[in-house]
């Protein structure tokens, strides 16, 4: 499975080593590319990562179970709300602590929205990436908008850390609904907007369209998940192969494309987005009003898990994300392994990818993969 | 007893008397501990004493038209004897029954004067006793009657 | 899944399997010996549908002395999850590559060696740091690495910084005298 | 390529004109969200327990004194300091506040040259945020503590009346485990119990179910587990930090959950108790609680311990005073059996002053400990108290505990409101009487244990509050007695002091009865130190008032228990107990002179 690229003689002038990143706009987030080029070809390229790396695995053997939920938000920056999520499930199924129906609704929305806000990122960097900085400039504000429901919502913009063992941390604060609502409105005539001026840009299309293919056969050997694999055809969604939280209870369509280029995989996330908004509607339609948001909890200063392991794993906007933990009885957990899709995605795939693209799309095929450094180094 | 100097030297003599009275019994009893209330009880006959003595050079009694409170502990109470196996709580009952005496005596003393000056110092005279009852009795609600 | 535990039992016949649990019906774990698992991983991709390499990871037991290797295997199809356990000796940690199995096992192998010091002979750019430059200790992900001894040491602490124990500043203040002296000599 | 895709880019234009949503910081001021979570506030309901710190997963809060901050029961006088070079504003430290004292507000911008003003106290630095009344503050209905207590299995109160059996049946190992949970280990409780017991440390044992290290933590401060995990007064639980927004840890019946479980033939080996001789005597008054505690402490240190006891029994006022559906003879008699193993000598009906002189005893040994208790009971003083159906509630008790029938007919008036009045009114119950405690003041003035005067009512006793007796006189049956009572109202008392019932001398009572019980109060008996001390022995009316280490003028003489402190239970009896044994080690080694 695993070919190397062919060796280069780095000494006979034909070639140029370039690194792009750490601090590099084309790169999300903190990590680097070291490129071979002939001329404007890439040859070879790999990837560097470890500058965010803080060791939280290892930080989390050395806190309490619930000293740990301030720390998982930051293993994903921009979609901390997974962690939190899948962090709260492994406990919950290693306790047998059930979450409430009311806390289940709360978390999807708190997810379908951050899915919103992180797409919303994203959708500005692949626009940068092809030099339509206009739609940053557009969907970044319109993510401030959801970062501001966040803010009233947990009390953070950023790091919510609202999801927490057990349910979440508060109710919905009055009139939230409304107000949501009102920003998704704006979110989705945002979203018309940036199909003319992007998705239907000439530009675009010319740069993006057989940029970056998977071929159908690489995606599992691979470990490829999420939006770049189902624009590589498959159905694979695991909000509806396996579902959590409520979303056996929610309508929304799994899209999917065949391309499987950096165009159809942009195009399968902006048509997520639709359908983010449509899941958040009907939670807001369907919230409950009242109720427990919060299991009977022990108390949490020294709450020993029992001895276990398990796995659980969502679907975050770049695929399978998934927390492993074992735990052996004590007020610590042993190991807890967070598996992210960009470890695949801007190592393994990228580094092959890169291969016989032109350096000026290196930057838009990174982004295409939608990949957050901090999930890789953890 | 015409004046007023005359009315606070009987009142003074009487303080002495009941300072006597407490260091006598207490030089009759057997234990530290009971000699050491009665002494205790002395002395407070003597502080009554001097607060008597520094009204004679001018201070002021106690108004008569002061409320003290009247728990009437001691006019439930049965009269004891104070002999040398004394208890805590007989001693207190025969201090607040004298202080309950000397309070009558003071009234009684007051009611059959005429002359107002006279009458209301026979008054401040009843009320500081009714004062010193009412340490006894609290001592005796709080020490002997801790439960009740 | 009932066929997860059916389709173990199956497998049991050509590798020794143990410690086979059903944590959800979607999720099981079995072990099996070093020298068979990646014969046995191998037929679960290609045989058995198991074909996703969610993650490889190791988990430290320092008292028993062992690494345990976790190859968390899914079956799309089936929608099954397996987890397949394989002990090492902590003190000769060394695995056969997949390398060739899944691309990115390779960086999964890298990064056990970085963290664990665990060796997997043959896979690529496995000597290459992966998160860590110019790392200087033992690997950390060891159990015995101390994080905030590290800490300590390497990085300076804010001065002015204490505190005081509630009921230890309580006894010093109210009751001093109050405790026995430590026990001297049997008396 | 189509034309539509040369053409549709344009359309950007459509939002040239929209207004930023940039916020022009610092000229325009944007007010955090009013759950946000920014820089902390704590109020001055902050008693200082450490929780916050506990939970802090970055270190990132100290305790610290606080200057002109007062030190008082159930405070410690610490109060967190952030150092916001390490907080993240997780708000962990809100949620598990005890006291809800700690909030966040929503000021989240703080702009100073001076790195080292971001490590500041909260509550009681000047912040100009501290007037905030936004900010984060947790759900009523979030909780990471547990509030509710593991109630105890009991009798019902028609099991409970039918015998004398033991009301509280103890918490199984699950129920012990689970309360245990409850506590945060703040150790708050811990200088408010008379006898400093390690709380925290012991709460601990249970839940990890380590009944072994449990009693020998006990045993560093309490011989007397058995008993206290039963009876105690429990002082520590009114201070407990997790009474503030919810149930005290039920800390005495974790104590009971330890020695439970421990079978006293094992104590010895548990506790590793050796004693070698040191060659010096100690002689203690009184087999109470107070006595033997010091014997205990004393005998470990290897002094010969002779103890004097008027009764036949050791145990004292847990003898004769509590009823064995409080406290079964077998669990007093489990806690003492273990300290008299020891070796400490007993001598039963010996009461000093009558049976031996007390300077005879200052003679024979080179300490002695007095610990004579309250045992003598107050009389009534009214007229007509020699009325032979006029018994004593001491006197009730004792015959009760002794196997031997008071006599109190079938209805009966006690008069009281502390613990021996509710007993007393109790074992009649369980007698088959039914019962009236008249009481001079109101029921919430009452000194018995509020489960006392809860469990008297539930078993079917009537309280008669601000009811004051006058007079007792004879009934037209011989066998009856009828008191005068008078309804009291109840003053002020002007110095501070609880307030005092007034007789109204027109609302007055008849009222006749089987028998009255008198539990009014009692006085301590210690007549027999002779006169000629006074002069170094301190006295505060019928108490001692002992120095350091329990230690009176009288050089060799220590004391104790009720008869010396203003507290009067049993954990101060064994403290002061405990406390003298160390006063004397360090008076007979020449650490402490007189």
């Amino acid at each position: 499975m695993f070919e190397p690229n062919p060796p280069i003689d780095l000494s006979s002038g034909k070639y140029l080593k370039l690194w792009q990143g750490p601090q590099h706009p084309g790169i999300t987030g903190n990590m680097s590319l070291e490129l071979i080029t002939r001329g404007d070809e890439v040859v070879d390229c790999k990837t560097h990562v470890g500058y965010l790396h803080r060791g939280f695995e290892k930080l989390m053997e050395r806190r309490t179970f619930i000293q740990n939920f301030p720390v998982v938000c930051r293993i994903a920056v921009p979609e901390p709300t997974f962690n939190e999520y899948l962090y709260a499930a492994v406990v919950e199924e290693l306790t047998g602590i059930e979450s409430p129906p009311r806390a289940e609704w709360i978390r999807t929305l708190n997810l379908e929205l951050m899915r919103l806000a992180s797409y919303l990122m994203w959708l500005g960097g692949i626009g940068a990436a092809f030099g339509q900085s206009t739609v940053y400039q557009w969907t970044v504000t319109h993510r401030d908008y959801i970062l501001d429901l966040f803010e009233e919502m947990t009390g953070a913009r950023i790091y919510h850390m609202y999801i927490v063992p057990g349910g979440v941390r508060g109710r919905l604060p009055e009139g939230f609904e409304d107000r949501c609502r009102d920003v998704l409105n704006r979110v989705e005539k945002l979203l018309h907007d940036v199909e003319k001026v992007l998705f239907n840009n000439v530009v675009f299309k010319t740069r993006t369209k057989g940029l970056g293919h998977i071929p159908k056969e690489m995606v599992d050997p691979y470990g490829i998940t999420g939006p770049n694999q189902r624009a590589a055809g498959f159905s694979r969604d695991l909000r509806k192969d396996a579902p959590y939280l409520v979303y056996d209870q929610l309508e929304f369509d799994l899209i999917t494309a065949t391309e499987s280029d950096t165009y159809a995989r942009s195009w399968v996330r902006y048509l997520e987005m639709h359908e983010g908004i449509r899941m958040l509607r009907q939670c807001l339609d369907r919230m409950p009003q009242d109720g427990p948001f919060q299991a009977k909890m022990p108390n949490v200063l020294h709450w020993e898990v029992p001895a276990g392991e398990t796995y659980i794993k969502a679907e975050c906007t770049r695929g399978e994300y998934g927390y492993y933990m074992v735990t052996d009885g004590s007020e610590y957990l042993r190991r807890v392994h967070v598996r992210g899709p960009s470890y695949t995605h801007a190592i393994a795939l990228m580094e092959k990818l890169a291969v016989g693209t032109n350096i000026a799309d290196i930057a838009g095929l990174m982004v295409s993969l939608h990949t957050y450094p901090p999930e890789i180094e953890r | 007893m015409n004046t007023v100097e005359e009315i606070l030297d009987f009142a003074i003599d009487r303080e002495q008397q009941a300072a006597d009275f407490y260091s006598n019994l207490a030089e009759r009893v057997s234990s530290a501990w009971m000699k050491d209330m009665l002494l205790g009880f002395s002395k407070e006959e003597m502080r009554h004493k001097g607060k008597l003595k520094s009204v004679k050079l001018g201070d002021k009694l106690l108004n008569a038209d002061q409320h003290v409170q009247d728990l009437k502990i001691a006019d439930y109470t049965v009269d004891v004897e104070p002999a040398e196996d004394i208890s805590l709580q007989d001693a207190l009952i025969v201090a607040m029954k004298r202080e309950k005496a000397a309070y009558r005596l003071y009234s009684d003393m007051a009611a059959n004067i005429d002359d107002p000056e006279l009458k209301s110092l026979f008054l401040g005279l009843a009320q500081e006793e009714a004062k010193h009852k009412l340490y006894f009795e609290v001592q005796y609600d709080e020490q002997i009657m801790r439960d009740n | 899944m009932a066929n997860a535990i059916q389709l173990l039992a199956d497998f049991g016949r050509n590798f020794t399997l143990s410690d086979i649990r059903e944590q959800r019906v979607d999720l099981a774990f079995c072990k099996a010996p070093k020298e068979q698992a990646v014969r046995l991983i191998r037929e679960l991709r290609d045989d058995a549908g198991y074909t996703h390499l969610v993650f490889l990871t190791n988990t430290d037991y320092i008292e028993q002395g062992i690494f345990t290797l976790t190859y968390m295997l899914h079956n799309y199809d089936a929608r099954h999850t397996l987890g397949v356990h394989v002990d090492l000796d902590r003190n000769a940690a060394e695995m056969e590559s997949i390398h060739n199995l899944w691309a990115q096992a390779a960086t999964y192998q890298r990064e056990l060696r970085e963290m664990y010091g665990i060796r997997f002979p043959g896979s690529p750019r496995l000597d290459e740091d992966f998160c860590l430059e110019g790392w200087d200790q033992i690997p950390p992900m060891l159990k015995e690495f101390d994080t905030a001894a590290f800490s300590l040491e390497r990085f300076h602490s804010r001065e002015g910084r204490g505190s005081v124990d509630p009921s230890e500043h309580m006894k010093t203040l109210l009751y001093p005298t109050h405790s026995d002296e430590p026990s001297s000599g049997g008396s | 390529m189509s034309l539509k895709d040369l053409i549709s880019p344009f359309y950007v234009w459509q939002r040239a004109f929209e207004k930023p949503y940039t916020q022009k910081r610092p000229i325009e001021d944007r007010p955090g969200a009013p759950r946000y979570r920014g820089f902390h506030m704590n109020s001055e309901e902050c008693i200082g327990c450490g929780t916050c710190e506990s939970i802090c997963q970055n270190h990132a809060i100290d305790m610290v004194p606080v200057e002109g901050l007062e030190q008082r029961a159930g405070d410690s006088g610490l109060r967190p300091r952030f150092d916001y070079g390490r907080c993240c504003w997780c708000a962990l430290c809100v949620d598990i506040c005890t006291t809800r004292s700690l909030h966040l507000s929503n000021h989240y911008a703080w702009v100073t040259e001076d790195p080292d003003a971001f490590h500041f106290t909260a509550g009681t630095d000047a912040m100009p945020w501290n007037q905030n009344s936004l900010g984060y503050r947790r759900d009523d209905d979030y909780h990471l503590l547990v509030h509710d207590r593991v109630e105890m299995q009991a009798l019902s109160a028609e099991e409970s009346v039918a015998g004398f059996d033991e009301v509280m049946r103890g918490y199984t190992e699950e129920e012990a485990v689970l309360e245990a949970d409850r506590c945060v280990e703040c150790g708050i409780c811990v200088a408010t119990c008379p006898a400093h017991m390690a709380i925290p440390d012991y709460i601990r044992t249970v839940r990890k179910g380590d009944y072994e290290a449990g009693l020998r933590l006990l045993y560093e401060t309490n011989p007397f587990s058995s008993t206290c995990g039963r009876i105690c007064t429990h002082r520590c639980e009114t201070v407990c930090v997790m009474g503030y927004q919810g149930d005290p840890i039920a800390i005495r019946w974790l104590k009971r959950a330890i020695v439970d479980r421990v079978p006293q033939e094992k104590y010895r080996e548990i506790l590793g108790d050796e004693v070698e001789e040191n060659g010096k005597t100690v002689g203690v008054i009184g087999a109470g609680p107070g006595g033997m505690s010091a014997a205990y402490y004393l005998r470990r240190q290897g002094y010969a311990v002779t103890v004097y006891e008027a009764q036949a029994r050791a145990g004292g006022m847990l003898r004769y005073g509590v009823p064995s559906y409080r406290l079964p003879d077998n669990q007093l008699d489990k806690d003492l059996e273990y300290i008299r193993s020891l070796g400490v000598e007993m001598r039963f009906n010996t009461q000093v002053g009558r049976d031996i002189p007390f300077t005879q005893l200052l003679d024979e040994h080179d300490a002695l400990f007095l610990a004579v208790g309250l045992n003598q009971p107050s009389a009534l003083r009214i007229a007509g108290e020699e009325h032979p159906r006029v018994l004593s509630g001491l006197r009730v008790l004792d015959d009760v505990a002794s196997g031997k029938d008071p006599g109190v007919g079938k209805r009966v008036a006690v008069i009281g409101g502390g613990n021996v009045a509710m007993d007393a009114a109790r074992v009649s119950r369980r007698l088959g009487a039914e019962v009236d405690v008249l009481y001079r003041r109101r029921i919430e003035d009452m000194p018995a244990d509020p489960e006392e005067i809860r469990e008297s009512q539930a078993e079917g006793c009537t309280l008669v509050p601000q009811a004051i007796p006058v007079e007792i006189r004879n009934a037209s049956d011989s066998n009856q007695v009828t008191i005068v009572w008078g309804e009291a109202e109840m003053v002020a008392d002007d110095k501070g002091g609880r307030p005092r019932p007034v007789l109204q001398e027109d609302r007055m009572h008849e009222e006749t009865y089987d028998c009255i019980i008198a539990a009014i109060g009692q006085g301590g008996q210690i007549d027999f130190i002779p006169a000629e001390f006074r002069d170094r022995i301190e006295f505060k009316w019928n108490k001692f008032v002992p120095g350091d280490y329990q230690q009176t003028g009288l050089e060799k003489l220590f004391v104790g228990g009720d008869i010396a402190n203003s507290r009067a239970d049993a954990i101060s009896a064994i403290e002061d107990g405990h406390h003298a044994a160390r006063g004397i080690h360090r008076f007979l080694s020449g650490a402490l002179d007189g």
